[in-house]
Parts: C-alpha cells; structure tokens; sequence
C-alpha cells in the first residue's frame, strides 16, 4: 500500500494543470461565457490530452490508466471549472465511437439519482450523443431528436441548460450492471472535480487574506479569517483523501466496500466544495459578492456537480446500509 | 411579556389591512427587475399613494410628516406589508430609511425644508455613497478626497456598493476632508445631487447579475459647502446616526418574508418527486424545515422584543447586532434548503416545470450577500464579544 | 405587545436569582451531590416562595400568575442547577394535594415523548408521588409500590435515577386534553431552564476568558474565544426569546400557534444549552475537563431535559406539519 | 495511490491475525478499571506477550528491540488490534508512544541502558509530567523550578494531567532552570524515578469521574543531574520531539475504533424503540449515521495518506495538525448521535435495559477531552493557517 500520488501521477496532474493554466484561465474562461460555454478548439485539446480516452486500453489508442488517475485529471479540471460535458464523454468513451478522440461530443443524464425531475440537460446545443443512465441499464439518445427549451438563465454561466418534457427510450447500450458501474465511476470522477474546485476556493481565498489591508493590517492576520481557512484546509485534505480512495477503490474492489468509498468521496467533496466557495466569498467580503471575483463561480459549479451521480444525501442513505461492524 | 397586541394597534391593524387590500391590487405588478425607469415610477408611485393614506414615513415624526407610529405599530405595519405582498421601501430605501432620518437629527432647517418632504412624497430618491473598493469593513479608511474651494468641495474618488444610482436623485456621500487626521477624524457627510457634473455611474455586476449596484467614479464633482450635513470632519459621528438605523429595524421586513419564504419551501417539496415518492415525504427534510421555523419563530420574537426595548430608547441597540448575525446565516440555510428541495431545477434560473425557481435562486444568490453587507458576520462578532460582552481588545 | 420583562417579573426573578445564589451556589450543590441531591429543607423552601403554587389562582393558596412569569422562574432554577423534581412538582400543583405547598413531592414520567424506554425515574426516592402523562391522560402511582432498581452512576450527578421494568395504570386524575397541556407547560418551564443553563455556561465562560492568561494575555482577547463567546450570546438571545415566546403564548393562546411556540422555545433553548454548555468546556480547556470547573454539570443536565417533554428532534418533526403560509 | 496492501504486509497481517486470537484470549478479561494494581498487572503482562511474539515496539528501531515495522505494516496492525479487540498501549502510553522514543532521540547510551530495553517489555512504566495549571495550551510558560544543587536539580512545583502517575516508576519531567531566559529558552526535560521523597501524587477527578488522571505536588524532589535528556535550558527542543509523535500515529488506533463505534451505535439503533418504529426506522437518523460513516472512511484515508508520506520522512508531518482536528470533532459528533439514539438510557452511566449505555457515555465524556488535550482545536487552526498556508501572523 501506497497510496501517496505517484511522479507518474504527478506528471501527469501537472500537465494537465498547466494546460488549464494557460487555456481556460479565468480571463479566458469569461470569453466562454459569451460563447455559450463551448469551444470546439478546446474540446480538441482536451481530447488530444486523452482526458476521454485515459481509460481506454492502449489497444483500444488509449492511455490504459486507472480511476485513481482519472480522478487526479478531474481534480485539475474542477479547479480550473473546465466547461462542457467532460464527465459524461469521458464515461462514454468506451461505448460511443469517437467520444473517446473528442470527435463526438458525448452528454448525459443520470436517471439514477433519485430526483431526475425537471429534465434539464447540460450543454444540449453542443451535444452529438446523449447517454441515459438508467437503473435497467446505460441508453442511448440522438439529443436533436429531442423538443429542447433552452433556458435563458443558467444557475452556472459555464453550464447551459435546456428543458425536456420527456425522453425515448433510446438504444441500449449496456446491462444494468454497467449502468450502475458507470454511476459509480462518474460519482467518484466528480469527487475530482469538486476536491479541484475545494482547493482553488481555498487558494484565492488565502491570495486576497494576504494581500488585503482593512484596519491597518492584512485581513488574513485576524484569527477570524485564519481559522476560517484553516477549515477549508481541513475540509480539503478530507475531501482529497475521500476522492482518492474513491479512484484507488475503483481500480481494486478487493481494498474496500466500492459503494462506501465512492460515497465518501462524492459526500466529503461536496461537502468541501460548498462550504469552501461560500468561505472563499465571505473572506473576500463584499468583493465576493462581485461577478468579477471568480468565487460565485465555485459554488454554482459545485451545485450542478452536487445534482448528478447522486447528492450527498443520497449516498449517505445508501452507506448507512452498509455500515457494520470490522469494516 | 406579553403578545398582545392593544386594541389601537388592532383597529391600526384592520384599517391598514383593509387599505392594502385595495390600494395593492391598484397598484398594478411590480415592473421587471432590470427596467429601471419603470421601477421608479412604481416605487414612487406607491410612495406618494402611502403618503396620501397617512402611512409614509411610518417610524418618522409627526412635525416631518411622518406617521411616529409606535413601535408595535411598526411591527403590524411589516407584518401587513409582507402578508399583503406590498412594495416595501423599494428603490428608495436609502431616503427612507438613512438619508431622510440622518437630515431629521442632523440636518440644517434649510436642508430638512429641501428633502425630507420630498423623500416622504415620493418626489426624491436618494442612493448611498459610503463604501469604496479599499474601504469595507473598514469604512473609516474611506479615502474619496474633497478639498475646500470657495463655497464648494470639489470631490474625486471611487464609490462602490451604490444602491439605485440609476434612478437617484440625491446621493449621501461621504468623503475625506482631512488626510492628515486620525481616519475617523477627517470625515465629512456631504448630500450630493446626482445631476452633477463628474459623476460616471457604472453598474455593477454581482453574483446574481447587473442589478441595484454601481460604482460611482467622482471626478471633480463640485458640492457646495451647503450640503454640508453636520460640522467638517465630523462625518464619521453623523455616519453612526445613519448606521444605527441601517443596523436595527431595518432587516424586520425581510424576516417576516423569510417565514412566507420556508412555508413555499414545504409547499414545493409536497410538489417535487424523489424516487416514488414527493421531497416532502423525507422525515429529514421534515425535522430539518421544522427546526428552521422553530428558528424563524424565535427570531421573530427577537425582534418583538427589541422592538419593546426600542421604546424606551427609540434606536435598536447593540443588541441588534446579534439580530442581524442570526438572521442572515439562518437565511442562508433557508436557501440552502430552498436549493435541495428543487434538486435539478435548480440549475435554472428561470422558472421551469412550474417551479418558482426564478425567485428562490435569486433569493439564495442575494442570500450570499446578507453576512457581508452592512457589517460582516465577523464584524458583528467583534460588536458583540466587544462591546456587549466586555471581552478585552487586543491591538 | 410589550414583551419585555415587566417591573414585577423582574423582581420576582431576581428575588428567586437571590435565594439561589445563597442556597444553591456551587459548593452547596456539591455538598448536595453527597447527599443524592435532595434536601428537604430546601424543597421547603422554594415551595415557601412559591415555586409550585406560582400559577394556582389566589384563592387556593397560589400567587395567580401565568406560564411567562414560571418560564422566568424556571429560569433562574436552570442557572442555578437546582436539583430536584420541580417541573413536576410545579405541573402537579393544581392536581395532587400538598404538592403546592412541598408537603408531598411529586415526580414523573414522560411517556407521550418518543422514547420513554427503557423506564427511568429520576429522584425515584424522594418521591411521594408519580405522575405519568399518557397520550390518554394524566395518571397518578405509588411510587413506592414499584420495584425500582438504583442506578449507581446517573449521568447527572444531581439527577439521580431509578430504573423501573413496567408500570401499573395508576389513577387517572385528568383526561387527554389536559395531559397535553401539561406537557406543553412543562416543555416551556424545561425552556425556562435550559435558557438558564445556557445564561450560566457564558457567564462562566466569560469570567474564564477574562481571567485566564496565555501567551502573555487573556484569552477572551483572541479572536478565536471571542467569537465563540459571541456565537454562545446569539444562542442565548434566540433562546431567551424562544422560551419567552413559549410561555407568553401559553398565557394567550391566540397571539399564535401554541404547538410551535413551545416547540420554538424548546429546541432554540435545548440547542442554546448544548452548544453553550460544550462551548464552555472547551473556552476553559484542560480545566473545563475537571469536574471542579462547573461546566459539566451544565452538559450534562442539559442531556436530562433534552430528553423530557420532547427532544429537539420531536418538536421539528411536529412544527414541520405546521408550517403555513400567514403564519 | 495504490490501497492494496502488498504480500508481505497481508503475510504479517495473518500472522499477526492468528497470535492475536490465540493471545488475546488466554490473557483474560481486562480488571476494573479502578484497580490500578491489576490494570497495572494487565497491561504489562500484555506487553511482555507483544516482547516475547516479536510485536512490541512496532515502529521502534530494531537495534533498540523494535520491530521496526513499516508504515503500512503499523497501519495493518493497529487495524488488527483494533478488529481483536486487544489492549492497546494502556497505561504505559507514556513510555511506548513518548518516553522511549525521545530517549532514542535524544538520551545518553547510559539512559537508553537504562530505560529503554524495559519500557519495551513491560518493566517499566512512564508517566508525564508537562501541564501544570497554568500553562495550558501555553505550555513553555511552565513554572515548576528546577534549581542546580550540587549533582542534583532540586524540582519544586505543580503538574497536572499527568496520567497513569498512580503505577508509574519513572515520570518524563518539564521543568525551568533558566527564569531569566526567554520562555522557550530555560526548560530542561528530565528523567524522574516516581519513588524519589518529596512527590505527591493526587488523583484528579475529571467530567468522567475519578480515572488516569493526576496532579503531581513536588516539593524539594531531588533529581540527579544525569537524568537530565539533552543539554541544559534545551528542553523544549527535546520535548517537540515528542510532541511530535504525540499528534501523530498515536491517534490511529482511537480512530478505528471509532469505526466500530458507530457500527454499534447503528446497532443499538436498531433495538430501541421510538413510537412504534426503532431508531433506526428514522430516515433522518439514517442520513446522518451514513454521513457520519462517508467521513471517518475518508479519515481513515486521510491517515493511510499520512502514513504512506510519513514512509519517506520517518515522522508525521505538520499536516498532522488537520487529521487530529477533524478526527477530534468527529469523534464528538459521533457521540452526539450515540446519545440521541441512546435517549433516556443516556441518564445512565450504568449498563440498563441491555444496552451498552455505560460505555457509550463514557466514550462521550472523554470525547470532550479530545479537542483540548494534546492541543486544542483553537490551537490546532492556529498552526494550520499559519505553518501550513502562511498566514501572517499578528502579534
């Protein structure tokens, strides 16, 4: 057992970190916005990255990597809030010909948490295939086919929405058991993102307590802000050890009950993610309530990642089945 | 300790209710959010529509046209302004509520005869020049300079926060007029016509989208000395007249709305599905919206009771400080709730499946803004460790 | 409206915070500890001023007064610790003679709550009588005639606790309507109590955080002390209204919902209490560990009247059904 | 981030696995736990049966007699103690987790001769004499004078918090032989035999009752120079070293057994009744037991983590301060739910109606212990913001 993140995982956080960096930093991330929170150029990249086909067997052209190393890819998107249905293409890769080389552009609804209704689908204009996860089994939707609304105000400006009445059935693609595989394995990808976002709400949080003056001294030498910090740093280091061990478990059931451990990683980022956007808002006082400050995107974010692949409320009635004694 | 109201409050109460009932639904739908000149002809439409019933100025002295309604009487008058979905202060709060009262104590008999009737009519409207991007909590560290030339100032600086600058008339503005005193020293409290040449109005984007805020950038604005409002470099005094208002009653309104706000929450969960079964159905969620209004109903006897102490004294005191901090973090496990509840509608914000999502999200996104604004959750711990409790200072 | 305390609630307040701070300090409360916290005398004297027959109208011996003035005294009792069964003894007044005057003490059970099993007495032997409140009525039994096995170490060490297998029907001595009242008078008058015990746990806090230095300066001037010591007066405000509100509306059941205003009193009062008291343990830190800093006995007392007249969790779940619009 | 555990590791863990079902059952029941004599008795005969297997001193040095484990293999066993449910360090935590590693450290050969070998089989029991009533959290502030007389420091003074004093032989003693210098700059750490005149030992009553706890009084105590750990005056230096260790691993094993904790609250659950449903029935219950269970999974990755970084360094790192800060809390939230679930049982610290109610209670009380000792929760956010995000600090 070693479950310290390994130079090979390092290597390739950090490439994918600096990729985020310099493409969808936050000035950049702005433009989206205007552009409907897509960008063909960028899709492209990411996927020329093999963040859709890192699971792929390299057989199959892709890397042959593992849900530990998935998550750690995650982690990076959510902290630079990368737009688009990256999950889902990601999930689709190894069922949906081209998702995996980016060429087709691969959404999804989760019909397996317990509150599907209202219908929205996230990012529909740009969609060429939507999945269904449905607790019988993973189906498959031409999206166009669809009556979509779109919705003039998105809760996340990089999130777009559009209202469905009702869906097709669809062409089945998969059992149930893979549907519920694909649940997990999605729940544990947006524990990544939602630790990433955890961690960048922290990081500006401390920027501007550094930098900050009010009554003579820099905010972040009151112990008011200290402490609050010093909880998000808690939470996040909760948060990464959940998520991780969420991937770690993926990859080798034997190590632990797969269900428990994808829930802690989903409950402890959720959990992370929301309490650390609203910490990185209040810290920056009324600047955090600006649109110009990224804060409000964190939270936004982190309530879309929060509504798919089940809530933390309903991966804790889940656990709560399976906790016993010796585990 | 009693709940009762007198038997003039209820009789105040039966007139103002059967008055509402008719003058609301005269008064037509409010405006949309973002149409501004249309918001200040409704706001002050309904103004002038209070001031011809005898309800303007409710807390306000008889001898400046107000009501002086007593403080039980206020109380119904929020109560029936929530229950009758009324316009509330509206655009105007800053007249209403800081600008108009701060004149009423502080002003010259010049300035009342200029603004206080015309804020109770409807015919002024004020916005709040106080906060700037360098001064927050720390407002004292204001740093927009005005310098003495002739009979005038002549003002340059950043505002920021500015509430309805849009469509005010008259802002109250605080600036520097002495750099080298102690900060709260050099202080002065200036009433500035918005029509002033050197003021840019630009709006200011929030969490929840381009709204009431702008930042006013003051370049060479020229006041006149007249508009002085108390003594030079004794603006940080009158501010405190201004603040104690903003930090008491003030919040009364919106809590009542908080409680209508839980009670939809329990109606939309009877609505929205989880599994087979409705959200409502969900003995936490239940335990947890029955523990919010044990809470609503304890700060709403809160402010019962500040309200009867306020009688005594006529300001809230301190003591409000706990009100407000209460109050504000309760409103946002309410929208936190709120956003449960819709699960997936909420990544909407506008309205969809016949869910009031459009305004719970706005409430939630706003909601952000309670523990920061008008002194943040932190500040109010300071306050209330400092001076209730006596706790020492540490510098 | 005037809610505030009046002219003569302040007195008689104050007149019973005198009694206790001479009868009820904390040495004495000790010395009682050893003595398995009853005293005769005591009782006889708090029956003197009125504790039990406060509320029994003028021409059976009573003061005439109403629940809001019982919720202030109940909340010096809570303050002080007073041991001993007088929310019993108190509720009993108008229905078991002599129990007014301390001459028979009554006790009781609480069987309409959630949970009253397993069956516990508190002050089982000093006892005269015991009251049951059932669903269907209030019931009066012969202490005495139950086998009742002593428990050697009650959680509260002034609330000792016997341990009963079953109980015989009793006497009915009043019907469903009125056991439902009783149990909402006596869901205010442990409000009373539980807001004094939270009053209590931040003044001792507060003394302690003035006094206690470290790193060259008292403690109460860190920020970190302050603001929990800010967070426990917010509790004790909204408790101090809850409670307040719980016994005015008791008095005059239409200036709002009766169910919700004792309900209201006792979660914010029994929350107050909690947090406060756990608060205090930790503002004194190693010596708030010690059973010579007071401030378990507040813990711990708190757990005793949080489990009687309806947990915090009971109320929520009947307020929930009462939440309206208008209201 | 790999969880497996590796061959050897499982081929430790099944040898372990099956000494411990043999040893664990022929060592008996353990005594009262007011009978210090035979606590005394159990717990080093344990630890003689650890020596003779080969398990004591897990992680210490082998030249010192130690197993010298890996982390994952410390990991596997104190899961492996955990799951059966053998005694753990016991009344000589002191000399196991604190005393012997720091004289490995830090001591002479002559104190390692000397100590050392019977710490590791049960011959030697430590205590700890640091606190003292007025240095807390603020423990360089100490008092008790150690005055240079001849061969000697003569010890007077005032500790408190020391445990298991009661059956200690040797005591791990702070003391300030400079009170001129600046705090951190005078204290000396020195080796205390418990027999030496002029100790006195009082039990210290704790919110649990009567238990490990003692104040030591020591007036003229005479303690030879060559008992002194590290130089003169560089005490505190010698003492972080074991500070170090105390906020490290010595925590794993508690936290299992939280685990198990909360499966037996979720039992318990099951059996008592509420209405006509069990506790269990209760979905809010349900909810909250599960978020309960997703956090201490993620604690218990959090120390895998730790221990696989601590693999390089050899010692916990800073990041220390967050697992014991999380765990503290947690550990009381867990007994939180224990007693609601518990309802009136919990006014029993005696076992009743079957239900393991004194235990529970007990976990509970001590659980207020946990966000105190060893630092507080106050203490452990200070050095997270200021040593691990570099806050700056205000003095």
């Amino acid at each position: 057992m070693d479950f310290r993140v390994h130079a090979d995982q390092e290597a390739l956080q950090q490439g994918i970190r600096s990729f985020c960096e310099g493409r969808i930093a936050i000035d950049q991330l702005r433009e989206l916005e205007e552009k409907d929170a897509f960008d063909r150029g960028l899709w492209n990249q990411l996927a020329e990255m093999g963040i859709f086909q890192l699971r792929l067997p390299e057989t199959a052209g892709g890397l042959g990597l593992g849900c530990a190393d998935a998550v750690l890819v995650f982690e990076e998107l959510g902290r630079s809030l990368a737009p688009g249905p990256l999950v889902w293409s990601h999930l689709a890769a190894p069922w949906v010909d081209g998702a995996g080389t980016g060429e087709v552009v691969v959404g999804g609804l989760d019909l397996i948490g317990a509150a599907p209704q209202p219908i929205l689908i996230e990012h529909w204009a740009h969609l060429d295939v939507l999945l269904l996860l449905r607790p019988e089994g993973v189906f498959r939707v031409d999206p166009k086919a669809l009556e979509a609304r779109p919705i003039a105000t998105p809760l996340d400006p990089l999130t777009p929405v559009h209202h469905v009445e009702s869906l097709p059935p669809g062409e089945r693609l998969a059992e149930a058991a893979v549907a519920h595989r694909l649940w997990l394995e999605g729940a544990a990808l947006v524990s990544g993102q939602l630790l990433g976002i955890a961690e960048a709400a922290l990081e500006l949080a401390l920027d501007y307590a550094k930098k900050r003056e009010q009554f003579g001294r820099a905010i972040g030498s009151f112990q008011a802000i200290q402490h609050l910090c010093a909880d998000m740093f808690v939470r996040q280091e909760v948060a990464r050890a959940g998520a991780y061990a969420a991937g770690a478990t993926l990859d080798h059931p034997e190590v632990g009950d797969l269900e428990r451990a994808v829930g802690s990683g989903k409950i402890t980022a959720g959990d992370a993610a929301m309490k650390n956007a609203r910490a990185c808002i209040q810290i920056h006082g009324g600047m955090g309530y600006t649109w110009e400050v990224p804060a409000h995107y964190f939270l936004k974010r982190t309530w879309v990642l929060e509504s798919i692949f089940g809530t933390g409320d309903e991966h804790a009635a889940r656990i709560a089945e399976r906790v016993e004694s010796g585990t | 300790m009693d709940l009762r109201y007198s038997e003039s409050d209820e009789k105040f109460r039966a007139e103002l209710r059967a008055w509402l009932r008719e003058a609301v639904a005269s008064h037509g739908s409010p405006p949309p959010h973002h149409d501004w000149p249309a918001r200040h002809a409704y706001d002050t439409g309904w103004q002038r529509k209070l001031y011809d019933a005898g309800y303007a100025g409710i807390h306000w002295p008889r001898e400046y046209g107000g009501r002086d309604a007593s403080p039980t009487e206020q109380l119904v008058y929020y109560e029936e302004i929530a229950r009758a979905n009324a316009p509330y202060v509206g655009i105007n709060f800053v007249g209403l509520l800081h600008g108009g009262p701060t004149l009423i104590v502080e002003g010259t008999p010049e300035q009342k005869r200029r603004h206080v009737p015309y804020i109770l009519r409807g015919e002024q409207t004020w916005c709040q020049g106080f906060s700037e991007p360098e001064a927050g909590s720390d407002l004292a560290s204001l740093r927009a300079r005005a310098e003495r030339d002739g009979d005038d100032y002549v003002v340059n600086g950043h505002k920021m926060w500015t509430s309805y600058a849009q469509v005010a008339d008259y802002c109250e503005l605080l600036v520097r007029t002495d750099p080298d005193a102690p900060k709260h020293k050099g202080i002065t409290w200036l009433i500035m016509p918005m029509d002033l040449p050197g003021i840019e109005i630009r709006p200011l984007k929030t969490i929840a989208g381009e709204g009431e805020f702008s930042e006013l950038f003051l370049e060479n604005v020229r006041i006149p000395v007249e508009n002085r409002v108390g003594a030079e470099n004794d603006g940080w005094r009158v501010t405190n007249v201004t603040l104690r208002f903003e930090r008491g009653a003030a919040f009364a309104s919106e809590m009542y709305q908080l409680r209508e706000h839980l009670a939809e929450i329990k109606a939309v969960a009877g609505r929205v599905t989880r599994h087979d079964a409705t959200a409502w159905d969900d003995a936490a969620l239940r335990r947890e919206v029955g523990h919010l209004q044990a809470e609503l109903d304890a700060l709403w006897a809160m402010v019962k009771l500040s309200v009867s102490e306020a009688s005594e004294t006529g300001v809230p005191g301190v003591g409000s400080a706990a009100v407000k901090l209460f109050y504000t973090e309760l409103a946002q496990r309410i929208s936190d709730v709120a956003m449960r509840v819709l699960g997936r509608a909420g990544l909407s914000r506008s309205d969809v499946a016949e869910l009031p999502n459009g305004r719970f999200l706005e409430k939630m996104l706003m909601s952000l803004n309670l523990t920061i604004a008008a002194g943040t959750s932190q500040i109010q711990r300071n306050i209330i460790s400092e001076r209730i409790l006596g706790l020492p200072r540490h510098r």
